[in-house]
């Protein structure tokens, strides 16, 4: 009976979907294919709000990623969560965001896709607050009320869309590209883009999302959810290229990158490493994407959700080996201890820093080829090289502070590999970010990209990868007479470490006002005027009224009643004698 | 990079990477130049819809891939080949135009010595 | 309550209202004055109950208010016929002759033995008193009235409905200050047209009828009789949503007559008319929530020996009167599919 | 609490000896090796014990006062806490429910655990009678309201 728990159920009907997609990818994807299928709900004024479902071979390999991730997230949860008395509802939830995305996937339509966006924004705000304290409280609001950003943009592009009498975005991506109404959508779907995919000014809310439980951040805030904005712009593609918003993305995302990354550096908590990286990733889609190649940030955005999640699910393993402990100083010296662990950990390290022929290095360096053979300034070359040698920075780091170094916490220990249901989803997903590159690359890239560099710019991939890999070995080494790095740069370091104070600029920082604003408006219109001009006031009033009334009615003198009425007859009889006399 | 940089040492005569060539494509040559020529047929390319952009004069190499592709779907380490010509000719029409930039700034850098000159 | 039960007012309740008929069906206003006549007879001794006092005194005063209005009525129409042509419009005249009407019927500025008679008639006189007894004088008042003046009458009733319901506590006054609302209403789509009075009126008598049949089971006169925890809950929440209904709440069918009224009057520039209505029924709806509120909040009466229950064969009744009230707008919508 | 003057006050000694403590917690987040956290607990604690014959008061408080805001100033920007602690990430993940919220069950809901139920009331009885020893009766109050 333990076997069908709703576990088992739900990553056997979630693999079976991701089977199908990848059979019908094959398919789709060799026959060029796109179907459209619309359902018209209901119809005013001559426009027509459908529900659309779009599949072609983008959406049908995205789902195909989504539903495996989330069917081996679900397959780890259970021993995960095999503690958690609401598993249940956990898992639900997890399905329920599975739902929303593969929504948000399949639809062209932009009111559908509100639905699956506002769906992300819901679920995930319910899966960062699961675990029911303060901090992750914190968390999921500003998780909530950042995305809700994105969804008012997301809203008002809805109203302004209904210039063109209907909501299929889709259609109109080629004809309407000079329109001054479709440059206005533009703008704000890139806004919305930008908050779900936590670009630079709203990027303080992906870590700390890291509140939410590990499957979670493996599933959501990995792998699929931030990369819904990614996708939304992949899909407006065509409409966005010339705009010169798209080159402020270029900038912004750039510098998203090179934040993350090295803000990745100066963090402590295992997870929002993790998270850091993934949003360095994120930018990386996100600047390739705002030069105008949307297959190769596809392409980064599939390989990266796969080796993210397993860098989660490891990250996880060892979070819940360790009772809790997030913090990479209490770590050390766990490749002893839990040895397959520490394969799949290393493996998908590196993958995402792209080591040859893993996953992450077929997306990374055609991406950052493909850089080199374009036309740009110096600046974002610099970014998207810097920001490579940090994630080897980075990842060299946390290798060496989990794996190397001793173990931190206690005297008396006992770690082990104990639980082979998370080691196997785990191999399932290292198979799956060893092989997935090279799978993707001959499969979705119909149009091959030509490279053709002088040697050092083509190598400078793997210059910068062993500089970072260098600084990262020594950032972590430290003797007993070495200098406090951090604390001689104090103030730089603080600064780069908060990244770049931006929890505190664009949340902290801001909400005060708006916070204070609501408190006035609540002080003297809801509790203040309001009150007395509808509320109390109007009671009032017409309590004045009714005793004023009853002082009549409650006489009762029937006798003065049928009496004024009497007089009330005659005085019109007395005006009608006037009247006819007059006749 | 490796675009801006390659074309820095252009800027001085107010040459730019996606700019046209201006000069006579005969100039300077003492045999005669032809027109490269179109080997796909334009209603392959449509049937098999290539997107415009790929539509250059590599497409024949990427219709004889594209076929691959169709013919070995799950298999499509097999094309390799195909793509490989395919890659290969764009690489050699990239080096081409190189030269053709090349002669270009050449070009206009002989104009203003001969103007400077008179 | 029921009278099938006894003979004689089986006797006068069809003489009730075949009155009616007689006074809507003349063609002369001397067979009106005869309808109107008969009716005020035939309702007197359907009031009077030999156990209770109050009604005798609510019978007296029935008959004193109502000859009054007779009277004059009869004396103006004498007048009418002796100083004017058939079909010549007069303002003093319709003024007056309205007037008869409207104490007959207890709309606002005569209004004040309505009220009073109310308390010491049961349910279902209550019930004849607000809805029947409502129609010749309207149909009547449609046959000959002074816009200007009815219009000065629809707002005047539709505030003192509002304003002096406000602070009752007996459910019985209650109710007649909401017909004298309602009667606004009633005017002013009699100003429009007969056939969205009739509309309205089924409407009204409908829900009112589901009201004093509700009370009349629960034996309910008081607001605080409503505090009982012994009520059950369903019932409780079934009033809340008939007195919704009855205040014209959108999703519920008491809500479609004034939509469409106010649809008419709309097309006929009466706004503020139908501003002053909307408002006074906002008013209406307030105090009906009110009571049913403090119901289902103040549950701290609770009676020992007693269980408050319907009997079954009316409890099906009023389900389904109730479900007609309830989902009658959202049902109907099915046929214009 | 305005009236209690006493809670919150602390000795000169007892302030050094915090100061010292999250001085040694911020020194831990810095040097996250042991043996390196040794090492500069060590020079910490010779800073320490330099002053510790200062027998001035004036300039005790003046020591204590500069250490404080040179620990502020250099405080770690991510403190190393301990996850079920206050400030740590699993802090209140688990929640206990008190202990009355028991006496609210359904008597339904009691009714699956009999027996412990049945124990619970004798406690109850008897705390209650040991309470009304110490304590005295309680008085009847006027209950209405």
């Amino acid at each position: 009976m333990q076997k069908f728990s709703i576990c088992f159920i739900s990553f056997f009907v979630l693999f079976s979907f991701s089977m199908i997609n990848i059979f019908f990818f094959s398919y789709f994807v060799m026959n060029n294919l796109v179907y459209i299928l619309e359902w018209e709900l209901i119809s005013f004024s001559s426009m027509s709000i459908v529900m659309s479902i779009l599949l072609d071979w983008m959406s049908l390999l995205f789902m195909m990623f989504v539903s495996l991730i989330s069917s081996v997230v679900i397959f780890y949860s259970k021993s995960y969560m095999s503690s958690e008395l609401n598993l249940n509802r956990f898992i639900i939830l997890v399905l329920l965001f599975v739902f929303s995305m593969i929504l948000l996937i399949i639809s062209p339509n932009i009111i559908s896709i509100l639905l699956g966006w506002d769906g992300l924004g819901l679920v995930s705000y319910c899966l960062v607050i699961y675990y029911q304290n303060i901090k992750s409280y914190n968390a999921g609001m500003l998780t909530a009320l950042s995305n809700r950003v994105g969804d008012v943009f997301i809203l008002m592009v809805i109203s302004w869309m209904m210039n063109y009498g209907s909501w299929n975005y889709f259609f109109y991506l080629d004809f309407m590209v000079n329109d001054y109404m479709m440059m206005m959508i533009s703008v704000m779907i890139i806004m919305a883009a930008m908050t779900k995919s936590a670009q630079i000014p709203f990027s303080s809310w992906l870590p700390a999302a890291m509140a939410a439980p590990t499957p979670v951040s493996a599933l959501v805030h990995s792998s699929t959810l931030v990369t819904a904005g990614v996708y939304l712009l992949i899909r407006f593609n065509s409409l966005l290229i010339d705009m010169f918003f798209f080159k402020v993305l270029l900038l912004l995302s750039g510098l998203t990158m090179f934040m993350a990354g090295i803000s990745a550096n100066y963090e402590f908590d295992l997870k929002k490493i993790i998270a850091l990286s993934t949003l360095s990733q994120l930018g990386l889609m996100m600047s390739i994407l705002s030069m105008g190649f949307p297959d190769l940030a596809f392409f980064h955005l599939l390989t990266h959700a796969m080796f993210k999640a397993l860098l989660f699910m490891c990250a996880g393993v060892i979070i819940h080996m360790m009772n809790d402990i997030q913090d990479i100083r209490f770590m050390g010296g766990i490749s002893n201890f839990i040895p397959l662990t520490c394969l799949c950990l290393n493996v998908s390290n590196m993958a995402l820093c792209g080591i040859p022929f893993l996953a992450g290095f077929y997306s990374k360096d055609l991406i950052l080829e493909m850089v080199s053979m374009s036309n740009l300034n110096f600046f974002i070359f610099l970014l998207y090289y810097v920001s490579t040698g940090l994630t080897m920075f980075y990842s060299f780091r946390l290798t060496m502070y989990l794996m190397i170094n001793d173990f931190n916490l206690l005297s008396v220990y006992n770690l082990y590999d104990e639980d082979y249901v998370m080691l196997k989803s785990m191999f399932t997903l290292m198979m799956m970010s060893v092989l997935s590159g090279s799978m993707l690359m001959w499969s979705i890239f119909s149009y091959p990209y030509m490279i053709y560099l002088p040697l050092n710019i083509k190598l400078m991939v793997i210059y910068v990868s062993i500089l970072g890999a260098f600084l990262g070995y020594l950032m972590s080494n430290m003797n007993i007479y070495s200098m406090n790095k951090y604390l001689k740069s104090y103030n730089l370091s603080s600064f780069l470490c908060l990244m770049w104070f931006m929890p505190n600029l664009s949340t902290y920082g801001l909400n005060f006002y708006f916070l204070n604003y609501g408190q006035l408006m609540l002080k003297n219109i809801d509790m203040g005027w309001s009150e007395f001009y509808s509320g109390q006031g109007l009671v009032l009033i017409l309590k004045n009224y009714t005793v004023f009334y009853s002082f009549f009615q409650m006489n009762n003198n029937f006798k003065i009643y049928l009496f004024s009425f009497v007089l009330w007859v005659c005085f019109l009889m007395m005006f009608m004698m006037i009247y006819l006399n007059s006749l | 990079m490796g675009q801006s940089m390659g074309s820095f040492g252009a800027r001085n005569v107010d040459l730019y990477m996606n700019d046209n060539p201006t000069f006579d494509p005969q100039t300077g040559f003492s045999f005669e130049r032809k027109p490269r020529e179109m080997k796909a047929r334009e209603e392959d390319l449509i049937s098999a819809r290539i997107p415009p952009q790929f539509r250059d004069y590599c497409a024949h190499y990427l219709l004889d891939y594209q076929v691959c592709r169709y013919k070995n779907m799950p298999m499509l380490y097999k094309c390799a080949h195909e793509k490989h010509d395919y890659l290969n000719c764009e690489h050699q029409d990239y080096v081409l135009r190189m030269k053709e930039f090349e002669r270009e700034r050449r070009l206009r850098l002989r104009e203003q010595r001969i103007v400077g000159a008179a | 309550m029921f009278y099938f039960m006894n003979s004689n007012k089986m006797f006068f309740i069809f003489i009730l209202f075949f009155s009616t008929l007689i006074s809507i069906s003349s063609n002369s206003w001397l067979g009106c004055w005869i309808g109107l006549e008969i009716n005020l007879l035939s309702f007197i001794p359907l009031i009077s109950n030999s156990n209770n006092l109050l009604s005798s005194e609510a019978s007296l005063k029935y008959f004193l208010t109502q000859s009054i209005a007779s009277i004059n009525f009869l004396f103006f129409i004498l007048l009418k016929m002796i100083f004017m042509k058939n079909f010549e419009m007069n303002n003093f005249f319709s003024i007056m002759i309205n007037s008869s009407l409207l104490m007959k019927m207890g709309s606002a500025p005569f209004h004040f033995w309505f009220p009073n008679i109310v308390e010491g008639l049961s349910w279902f006189n209550n019930f004849i008193l607000m809805s029947w007894q409502k129609i010749s004088p309207i149909i009547l008042l449609s046959y000959y009235f002074n816009k200007n003046f009815l219009i000065l009458i629809i707002m005047l009733n539709a505030i003192i409905g509002a304003i002096g319901g406000l602070n009752q506590t007996s459910l019985r006054k209650l109710m007649a200050f909401s017909s004298i609302n309602n009667l606004s209403w009633m005017m002013s789509s009699i100003m429009i047209s007969e056939n969205l009075w009739i509309f309205y009126f089924l409407f009204y008598s409908m829900l009112i009828s589901i009201m004093c049949f509700m009370f009349y089971m629960l034996n309910l006169f008081f607001i605080n009789q409503l505090f009982f925890i012994n009520i059950n809950y369903l019932i409780k929440l079934s009033l809340l949503i008939n007195f919704l209904s009855l205040g014209g709440l959108p999703p519920f069918i008491g809500f479609f007559p004034k939509w469409i009224i106010i649809n008419f009057f709309m097309n006929n520039n009466f706004y503020f008319i139908t501003f002053i209505l909307i408002m006074s029924s906002l008013i209406l709806l307030f105090f009906y929530i009110r009571i049913i509120y403090s119901s289902f909040m103040f549950n701290y009466l609770k009676l020992k020996w007693i269980k408050i229950y319907f009997k079954n064969k009316m409890f099906i009744l009023l389900n389904f009167i109730s479900m007609v009230s309830i989902l009658g707008m959202i049902l109907s919508t099915f046929f214009f599919l | 609490m305005a009236n209690v003057p006493f809670l919150g006050l602390k000795t000169h000694s007892q302030k050094v000896c915090s100061l010292f403590k999250r001085t040694l917690r911020n020194l831990e987040a810095f040097y996250d090796r042991r043996n390196v956290y040794r090492y500069q607990a060590v020079l910490m604690r010779e800073r320490f014990d330099k002053n510790a014959q200062v027998k001035d008061m004036r300039v005790a408080t003046q020591l204590l006062k500069q250490g404080e805001e040179e620990l502020f100033l250099q405080q770690h920007s991510i403190p190393r806490k301990f996850p079920l602690s206050p400030g740590g990430v699993a802090y209140e993940r688990v929640v206990q429910s008190p202990d009355w919220v028991l006496d609210y069950w359904h008597p339904l809901e009691k009714a699956q655990y009999p027996e412990y139920f049945k124990r619970r009331e004798e406690r109850k009885k008897e705390f209650i009678a040991m309470w009304e020893k110490e304590y005295g009766k309680e008085e009847k109050k006027d209950q209405h309201h």
